[in-house]
C-alpha cells in the first residue's frame, strides 16, 4: 500500500541517478516568431571583418569579438534586428555536461537521504512506543526496511560522488585538447545575442570549474556571427574568426593611473614622516572643532556630567571608523586624567572590541588603571534605528555635557544631533559622509568636514610623524589641483592624449 | 609577541591587499574572496562578544535596582524570545530545534516580532526626522555670519522651489533652486570627496606602515 | 484580517505611538519601545547572521567532511582558518588571554585598510579628478534662461568651486592673504551646496511621516470600520484602554507641570 | 524675556505640534492648492490633448512597487486623460512585477471612467472602456531591449498574443497596427533602468515622440535629453505628477500629497523666519 510505493520510488530514484541518464541539449533559439508576414525578407548582408581576441585586464575565461555592422543594419533593407554569436563546441562538452548533471543529481539525492534518515528514525521510535493495533506491525517493519536500505545506499552514493568529482576534474583538463579536433566532432552553438547597431560582444564564462558556464582558458575557440532579421530563419553567417585563446593577465593596465597615484602618495607619506622624525617643525593651521574638544572635556569635568562618544554606524572595515578609533584614544586619555565619566555605545561588535582595547590602554597611560571598568564601552544592537533609539534614551537619561559623533553616519545623524541639542550638550561631529554633513553643520556646535575627521588624530596627538603624514596629504592635494587645471586646459584645447592618462578602466 | 606580530600581520596583509587590486589574475581573485570571507566570519564570531556585553550590562542594571530597572528585563526577554523563535521550526507535524536548516526564519512568531515590533518602531524613528528637520531648521538657521546666511538662503530657495503662492518670482526661484542643486552642490561634493579620498588613503597607509598604532592598545 | 493579525497590528500601532511620544519627552512608553526593539533586533541579527551567513559560509563548507576527522577531510578544509581566527576573538572573555584577540583584529584591520588604499584612491580621487576635466561649452557660454546649469559659466563655477574647496581643506597653510580669500570662497561654495541639499531632503522626510500616519490610518480603519469582518466591541475596548492610559499619563504630567510652575 | 527673545527660543514642541496639525489638516481637508506647471510637463499634456479620437497612445508601465508612490499617480492621470479624449491605449509592462500594477491601474481607471466628470469646463459622460476596443494590454516579456527593438518591426514579434492570451490579429483595435509608426506617442513610466533602453533602442531607431515619467531622484539626470530633443516631455516625482493632474484638472493622489508638502514646508519656513527676526531684533536692542 502507501509504504510499498514509497520504497519503490526510492529504489527507482537510486537506479536513475546511478546510470546518469543523458539528456540532449538543443541550442536555445531566439524569440520564436511564427512568420505571419506577407512580404518575404531577403537574406541580409553578412557582418564584415570579424575579429576575436582574449579580453585583456581580466581574470581570463572571456573572449572579445568585434565586427563591422551588416550593410542591411540601419541602412539598405534595414532588416537586421540582432546579431547571434556562435562558438564551435566539441561534442565532448556534452559528456562533461552529462557528468555535471549526474553529479548534481547525486548530491541532491544524498542531501535528501541525509534529511530523510533522522526523521525516519524519530518516527520509528514513535511507532515503537506508540499505539498498538492493526497496521502497527508492518509500519515498524517498513521503517526498519527503509532505514536499512537508505543506510546501505548512502555510502554507495558518497563513493559515486567522489568518483564523479574525479571524472569531472579529468574532463575539465581535457577541454583544450578536445577543442583541437576542430572542425570535426563538434557543432556551432549560439552563445549570445547582440542588438542591431552593436559592433562588439564579450563572450565571458566564469572562473569556477564547478559551474555550468565555465569557460576554460588556453583552449582554441572559433567564432561566427549571424546577422538575423525579424524572421529568425532568414539570416546570413559571417566568416569564421579564430583560433583564439583566453587567459588571465597579471597586471591590469587599465588601473595604471591608480597605481601611479598610490606609489606617489606612499612615497610622499614616507618622505615627510622621516623628515618629521628628524625634527622638522611643521606648521598646521588651527581647527575649530579640535580646540573645542579640549574645552568640551573641561566643561564636562566642571559640571560633573559624563561625555558621550558615538563611533558611528560603520564597521571596523570603514576607514572613517578607524580614524574615529584614534580620536577616541586621545579623548579617553584626557577623560581619564580629568576623572570624568565616559559612555561609548557601540553598533558593531568588532568596533566595540577595539574600542574597549583603546579605552583600557588610555586609562593605563593616564595612570588610572583602576578607574576603567568593563561597561564604559558596551554593545547596543546592530540595527540602525534601534541603536539610535537606545542612544537617544541614554542621552536624555544621562544628560551628558558633551556629545561626540565621529565616524560614518547615515540618515540617523540628525536624530542624534537634535536629541543631543535637546539634552543641552555641546556637540562636536565629524564624518566623511557628504550626505550627512549638512545636518551635522546645522545641528551641531562644531563639525569636522570630511577630510578634517582624518586630520583630527594628527591634531589631537601632536606627534611630529602624524603631522608629517598630514603634510603629505596637502602636497597630494596640491598635485590634484595642478593636474585638474592642466586637464581642464587640455580638454578645451582638444588635446585628449593628456586627459586619457587619467581614465580609470573598470 | 603581543604587539610585534599583530603589527607585522597588518603590514603583510595590508601590502598584499594593495597589490591584489592591480592583479586581475584568477589566483589573486581566489585569495581576495577567501580573505573577505575571513573578515565576514570573524565579524560573526565577534557578535557573541557583543551579545555578552548587552546581557552583562542589562543584568547589571537589573541588579543595581536603580530607577527604571524593569526595562532591561524587557530587553533580555526580547533577545531570548527572538533567539528561541529563530531556532524553532515546525516540520512534518512537530515543533523542534533546527540549527543547521533555516526553518526558524519561517517561524510565525519570528516573522510577527519582525513585522509588528521591529518595523513599526524603526520606521517611526526614521519618521521622527520630519520633526527634527523642522526643529533643527528653526533652532539653528540663524544668519549669524556670512557662511550661516548662505546656508540659510540656499535652503530657503530650494524649499520654495514648488511653492505655488510666489506669483511671478515662482519660476525664478525654481530655476535658481535647480541651479543651486546642480552647480554649487556638485562643486562642494567634488571638493569633499577628493579630500576624503586622500584622507582615507593617508589613514590606511598610517595603519599599514605602523605609524598609527593606537588601535592595538598597549600592554 | 483575522483576530490574531488584528491583535498584532494593535501592538504595532501602540509601539508606533509610543515611539512618537518621544517628541513630547522621554516617558515610560518610549522606554518600553526602546528597550523592546533593542532586545528584539539584537536577537534578530543573531538569527539572521547564523542562518544566512555562518551556516552557508562555514558549516556547509566543512560539512561534507566527517565529524570524527573534525571535518578536516571536507572538500574545503582551509575554511578551518577563519573559524579558528573567529574563536580566537573569544579569548576576550578571559582577562589574561585577551591579547590573543589582537591577532584576528590585526588581520581584520590590515585587510580592510589594504583593501581601501587602491579602491578609495580610484573611486574618489582619480574618478573625481577625471570628472573635473570637463569641456567648458564656450558656444553656449551664457546659456539660456535665467540660470542654466549646463552653460559654460556654470561649468567654470563648478571647477573653481571644487578647487577653492580643496584650498579650504589645506592644513599646512594658514588662511591669510590671497590664499585665505580663495579658501573663504571655497567654504562659501560648500555652505551653499550644503544648504541646497538640506532643503532638498525636507520633502523626503515629510513623506516618511505621511506614510507612518497612513499606516496608523489602516489600523484605525480596521478598528472602527463596522463592515470589517472581524470587527467587534473587543477592539474598541483595547482602543479605549490605550486612550485612558495616555489620558491618565497626560493628567499626571499636567499636575507635575502645574506644581513645578507654582 | 521680551517678544523677540521668546520668538527665538520657543520650545521645540510647539514646532512639532504645529507641524502635526498642519499635516493632519491638509491631509484630511480636500481643498485644492494651485500647482505651477512647468514647460516639460505642459508639453506632454498639450501633445495628448491635441490628438484626435481614435489615435493610439502607447503607455509603458516599467516600474516596480517601490516606485509606486510617485509613478502610479502619473499613470492614472495620463490614462484617464487619454480615455476621456477617446484615444486608444496600448499598455506594456516590461519590469518583473509590472503586469500586476498595470492591471490594477487599468481596473481603477475603468471604474472612474464610468462616472460623468467635468474637466476644464468640458463635461465627459461616463463610458465603459472595453479590452480590445479602447485598450490592449500586451503584458510582459524578458529582455526589454530586444522587446523594444522587436516592436519597432512589428508588435506581433515580441507579443504574438496579448496578456490575456488573445492573438493580436483578433483584437479589433490592433487591425492595421504594425509598429510604432501607427502610434501617436510613447509615454514611458519607469524608475530609470528601462528608460535608457527606450531612449537609445526605441526613440533612437524609430524616431517616435517619447515622453518620460520618472521618480524624483532620477528626474534630474534626464533633463539633458530634453534639451537634445530626444524626449519631448518629462514628469519627475510627485511634483511632476501633480503638475499633470493640475493641467488635466483631475486632482488625485499626487495633488493630495503636494498639498501636505507645500504647507509643511511653509510651516518650517515660517519658523526659520521667526527665529531670524527674533535674532536680528534682539541684537538690534543689545546694540542700542
Amino acid at each position: 500500500m502507501k509504504c510499498r510505493s514509497l520504497i519503490a520510488f526510492l529504489l527507482v530514484l537510486c537506479a536513475f541517478t546511478l546510470t546518469g541518464a543523458q539528456e540532449g541539449i538543443g541550442p536555445p533559439d531566439s524569440i520564436s516568431a511564427d512568420s505571419t508576414r506577407g512580404d518575404s525578407i531577403l537574406p541580409p548582408a553578412p557582418v564584415g571583418n570579424l575579429k576575436a581576441w582574449d579580453t585583456d585586464d581580466d581574470h581570463g575565461h572571456s573572449v572579445t569579438l568585434e565586427w563591422e555592422i551588416s550593410s542591411d543594419d540601419g541602412a539598405g533593407q534595414n532588416s537586421v534586428l540582432s546579431y547571434e554569436i556562435f562558438r564551435w563546441t566539441p561534442f565532448f562538452m556534452d559528456t562533461l555536461k552529462g557528468i555535471r548533471n549526474s553529479l548534481a543529481q547525486t548530491e541532491a539525492y544524498i542531501a535528501e537521504l541525509q534529511a530523510f534518515l533522522p526523521r525516519a528514525k524519530k518516527r520509528l521510535k514513535v511507532h515503537r512506543k506508540g499505539e498498538p493495533g492493526v497496521g502497527f506491525a508492518d509500519s515498524v517493519a517498513f521503517y526498519v526496511d527503509t532505514i536499512a536500505a537508505s543506510e546501505r545506499w548512502l555510502p554507495l552514493h558518497k563513493d559515486r560522488l567522489g568518483q564523479l568529482r574525479r571524472e569531472r576534474a579529468q574532463a575539465i583538463d581535457m577541454i583544450p585538447q578536445a577543442h583541437k579536433s576542430y572542425p570535426e566532432q563538434g557543432e556551432w552553438r549560439k552563445v549570445g545575442t547582440a542588438l542591431s547597431g552593436q559592433t562588439s560582444y564579450v563572450d565571458a564564462g566564469v572562473k569556477e570549474k564547478v559551474s555550468g558556464d565555465y569557460l576554460a582558458d588556453h583552449a582554441d575557440y572559433y567564432y561566427r556571427v549571424d546577422a538575423v532579421t525579424a524572421d529568425s530563419t532568414i539570416r546570413t553567417s559571417s566568416e569564421i574568426a579564430g583560433p583564439v585563446q583566453s587567459y588571465g593577465q597579471f597586471f591590469n593596465t587599465g588601473r595604471i593611473p591608480v597605481f601611479v597615484a598610490v606609489i606617489v602618495f606612499t612615497f610622499l607619506t614616507v618622505f615627510f614622516v622621516t623628515k618629521a622624525r628628524r625634527g622638522a617643525d611643521l606648521y598646521v593651521r588651527p581647527l575649530a572643532g579640535i580646540e573645542a574638544v579640549d574645552d568640551a572635556i573641561g566643561r564636562a569635568t566642571e559640571m560633573g556630567k559624563p561625555i558621550l562618544y558615538v563611533l558611528g554606524l560603520g564597521t571596523a572595515a570603514d576607514i572613517g571608523t578607524i580614524a574615529s578609533f584614534t580620536i577616541l584614544g586621545r579623548v579617553a586619555k584626557r577623560v581619564a586624567e580629568y576623572q570624568t565619566k565616559l559612555i561609548v555605545p557601540c553598533y558593531d561588535p568588532i568596533v566595540m572590541t577595539v574600542a574597549q582595547e583603546i579605552v583600557k590602554s588610555a586609562y593605563l597611560d593616564a595612570g588610572r588603571p583602576d578607574d576603567y571598568y568593563e561597561d564604559i564601552v558596551y554593545f547596543v544592537t546592530q540595527s540602525q534605528f534601534a541603536y539610535v533609539a537606545a542612544v537617544n534614551g541614554t542621552m536624555l537619561r544621562e544628560l551628558p555635557a558633551t556629545n561626540m559623533y565621529m565616524g560614518v553616519f547615515f540618515a540617523e545623524s540628525l536624530i542624534l544631533a537634535e536629541t543631543g541639542a535637546l539634552a543641552g550638550s555641546i556637540q562636536i561631529a565629524g564624518t566623511d559622509q557628504v550626505a550627512q554633513l549638512p545636518f551635522f553643520i546645522v545641528a551641531c556646535d562644531y563639525t569636522l568636514i570630511g577630510e578634517e575627521l582624518y586630520a583630527a588624530s594628527a591634531y589631537l596627538g601632536r606627534e611630529p610623524i602624524l603631522l608629517g603624514s598630514l603634510k603629505a596629504q596637502d602636497y597630494a592635494k596640491a598635485a590634484v589641483m595642478v593636474l585638474a587645471l592642466l586637464g581642464l586646459i587640455a580638454v578645451n584645447l582638444d588635446w585628449t592624449a593628456f586627459t586619457d592618462l587619467f581614465v580609470v578602466a573598470k | 609577541m603581543r604587539r610585534q606580530i599583530p603589527l607585522m600581520l597588518v603590514f603583510i596583509f595590508g601590502i598584499f591587499m594593495i597589490f591584489q587590486y592591480f592583479v586581475p589574475h584568477e589566483s589573486s581573485e581566489w585569495i581576495y574572496e577567501f580573505l573577505l570571507d575571513w573578515i565576514y566570519i570573524i565579524g560573526i564570531f565577534a557578535l557573541a562578544l557583543g551579545i555578552w556585553s548587552l546581557i552583562r550590562v542589562s543584568v547589571a542594571k537589573i541588579k543595581a535596582h536603580k530607577s527604571g530597572w524593569g526595562y532591561p528585563i524587557i530587553t533580555l526577554a526580547g533577545l531570548f524570545l527572538m533567539i528561541l523563535f529563530g531556532f524553532t521550526g515546525y516540520r512534518d507535524g512537530s515543533w523542534g530545534f533546527y540549527f543547521m536548516t533555516a526553518e526558524g526564519l519561517s517561524n510565525p512568531m519570528f516573522r510577527h516580532f519582525f513585522d509588528y515590533i521591529m518595523i513599526p518602531i524603526q520606521s517611526t524613528m526614521f519618521a521622527l526626522l520630519a520633526f527634527f528637520i523642522a526643529s533643527a531648521a528653526y533652532r539653528a538657521f540663524r544668519a549669524r555670519n556670512i557662511m550661516a546666511s548662505l546656508l540659510l538662503v540656499a535652503a530657503l530657495v530650494v524649499m520654495l522651489r514648488f511653492n505655488p503662492y510666489l506669483g511671478p518670482i515662482g519660476p525664478v526661484i525654481a530655476d535658481t533652486a535647480s541651479w543651486l542643486l546642480n552647480v554649487p552642490n556638485l562643486a562642494a561634493k567634488r571638493a569633499i570627496i577628493i579630500g576624503v579620498g586622500l584622507g582615507m588613503v593617508a589613514t590606511s597607509l598610517k595603519i599599514i606602515l605602523g605609524i598609527e598604532r593606537g588601535y592595538l592598545g598597549k600592554g | 484580517m483575522d483576530f490574531g493579525t488584528f491583535l498584532w497590528t494593535t501592538l504595532g500601532a501602540f509601539l508606533t505611538l509610543a515611539t512618537f511620544s518621544f517628541l513630547y519627552k522621554d516617558n515610560p512608553f518610549y522606554k518600553l519601545a526602546e528597550h523592546l526593539v533593542v532586545g528584539v533586533s539584537a536577537g534578530y541579527f543573531v538569527i539572521i547572521l547564523w542562518h544566512n551567513a555562518l551556516v552557508p559560509l562555514l558549516f556547509q563548507r566543512l560539512s561534507d567532511g566527517d565529524w570524527y576527522l573534525l571535518w578536516f577531510n571536507s572538500s574545503t578544509p582551509w575554511y578551518w582558518i577563519p573559524a579558528i581566527l573567529g574563536a580566537m576573538m573569544w579569548t576576550r572573555f578571559s582577562r589574561n588571554y585577551a591579547w590573543v584577540s589582537r591577532w584576528p583584529l590585526a588581520l581584520y584591520i590590515g585587510i580592510a585598510t589594504g583593501l581601501a588604499v587602491p579602491l578609495e584612491m580610484a573611486n574618489r580621487v582619480n574618478k573625481q579628478l577625471y570628472a573635473s576635466m570637463a569641456n567648458i561649452d564656450l558656444g553656449n557660454f551664457w546659456g539660456q534662461g535665467f540660470l542654466d546649469a549646463t552653460a559654460g559659466y556654470s561649468q567654470v563655477i563648478i571647477f573653481a568651486g571644487a578647487i577653492a574647496g580643496l584650498f579650504y581643506f589645506f592644513f599646512s597653510k594658514s588662511h591669510t592673504g590671497v590664499f585665505g580669500g580663495v579658501a573663504k570662497f571655497g567654504i562659501w561654495i560648500l555652505m551653499i551646496g550644503f544648504g541646497a541639499s538640506f532643503g532638498y531632503t525636507v520633502m523626503g522626510r515629510i513623506s516618511l511621516f505621511i506614510n507612518r500616519v497612513q499606516d496608523l490610518g489602516l489600523w484605525g480603519e480596521a478598528a472602527f470600520n463596522a463592515s470589517n469582518p472581524n470587527h467587534s466591541g473587543w477592539f474598541l475596548a483595547v482602543f479605549w484602554i490605550m486612550v485612558m492610559g495616555v489620558a491618565a499619563y497626560i493628567v499626571v504630567e499636567l499636575v507635575k507641570f502645574a506644581r513645578a510652575k507654582a | 524675556m521680551n517678544i523677540f527673545d521668546r520668538m527665538m527660543s520657543l520650545d521645540r514642541r510647539w514646532v512639532f505640534l504645529l507641524l502635526v496639525v498642519v499635516c493632519a489638516v491638509t491631509y484630511i481637508v480636500p481643498f485644492q492648492v494651485p500647482i505651477r506647471v512647468e514647460g516639460e510637463v505642459r508639453s506632454i499634456y498639450d501633445f495628448i490633448d491635441t490628438l484626435k479620437p481614435g489615435e493610439i497612445v502607447f503607455i509603458a508601465i516599467d516600474y516596480d512597487p517601490n516606485a509606486l508612490a510617485e509613478l502610479h499617480p502619473m499613470c492614472y492621470a495620463v490614462m484617464e486623460h487619454c480615455f476621456r479624449k477617446n484615444l486608444k491605449v496600448i499598455v506594456t509592462a516590461l519590469s518583473q512585477n509590472g503586469p500586476g500594477m498595470a492591471e490594477q491601474a487599468i481596473l481603477n481607471i475603468s471604474d472612474s471612467l464610468m462616472l460623468d466628470r467635468e474637466y476644464n469646463g468640458v463635461l465627459y459622460e461616463g463610458r465603459e472602456i472595453r479590452n480590445g476596443e479602447d485598450y490592449a494590454f500586451l503584458g510582459y516579456k524578458p529582455y526589454f531591449a530586444l522587446v523594444i527593438l522587436g516592436m519597432g518591426q512589428n508588435f506581433r514579434i515580441p507579443f504574438p498574443t496579448d496578456y490575456y492570451g488573445t492573438p493580436l490579429d483578433s483584437i479589433p483595435m490592433m487591425q492595421g497596427v504594425q509598429n510604432y509608426d501607427q502610434v501617436a506617442c510613447v509615454v514611458d513610466l519607469s524608475a530609470g533602468n528601462i528608460t535608457d533602453a527606450w531612449i537609445s533602442y526605441g526613440q533612437g531607431r524609430f524616431y517616435f515622440p517619447l515622453a518620460l515619467g520618472l521618480t524624483g531622484v532620477m528626474g534630474a539626470d534626464y533633463y539633458p535629453y530634453l534639451n537634445s530633443r530626444q524626449i519631448f516631455g518629462l514628469m519627475a516625482g510627485l511634483y511632476g505628477a501633480a503638475q499633470y493632474e493640475e493641467m488635466a484638472n483631475n486632482p488625485g493622489l499626487a495633488k493630495d500629497g503636494m498639498r501636505v508638502q507645500v504647507y509643511a514646508h511653509l510651516v518650517i519656513i515660517l519658523f526659520i523666519l521667526m527665529g531670524n527676526i527674533g535674532y536680528f531684533m534682539g541684537r538690534r536692542d543689545e546694540k542700542k
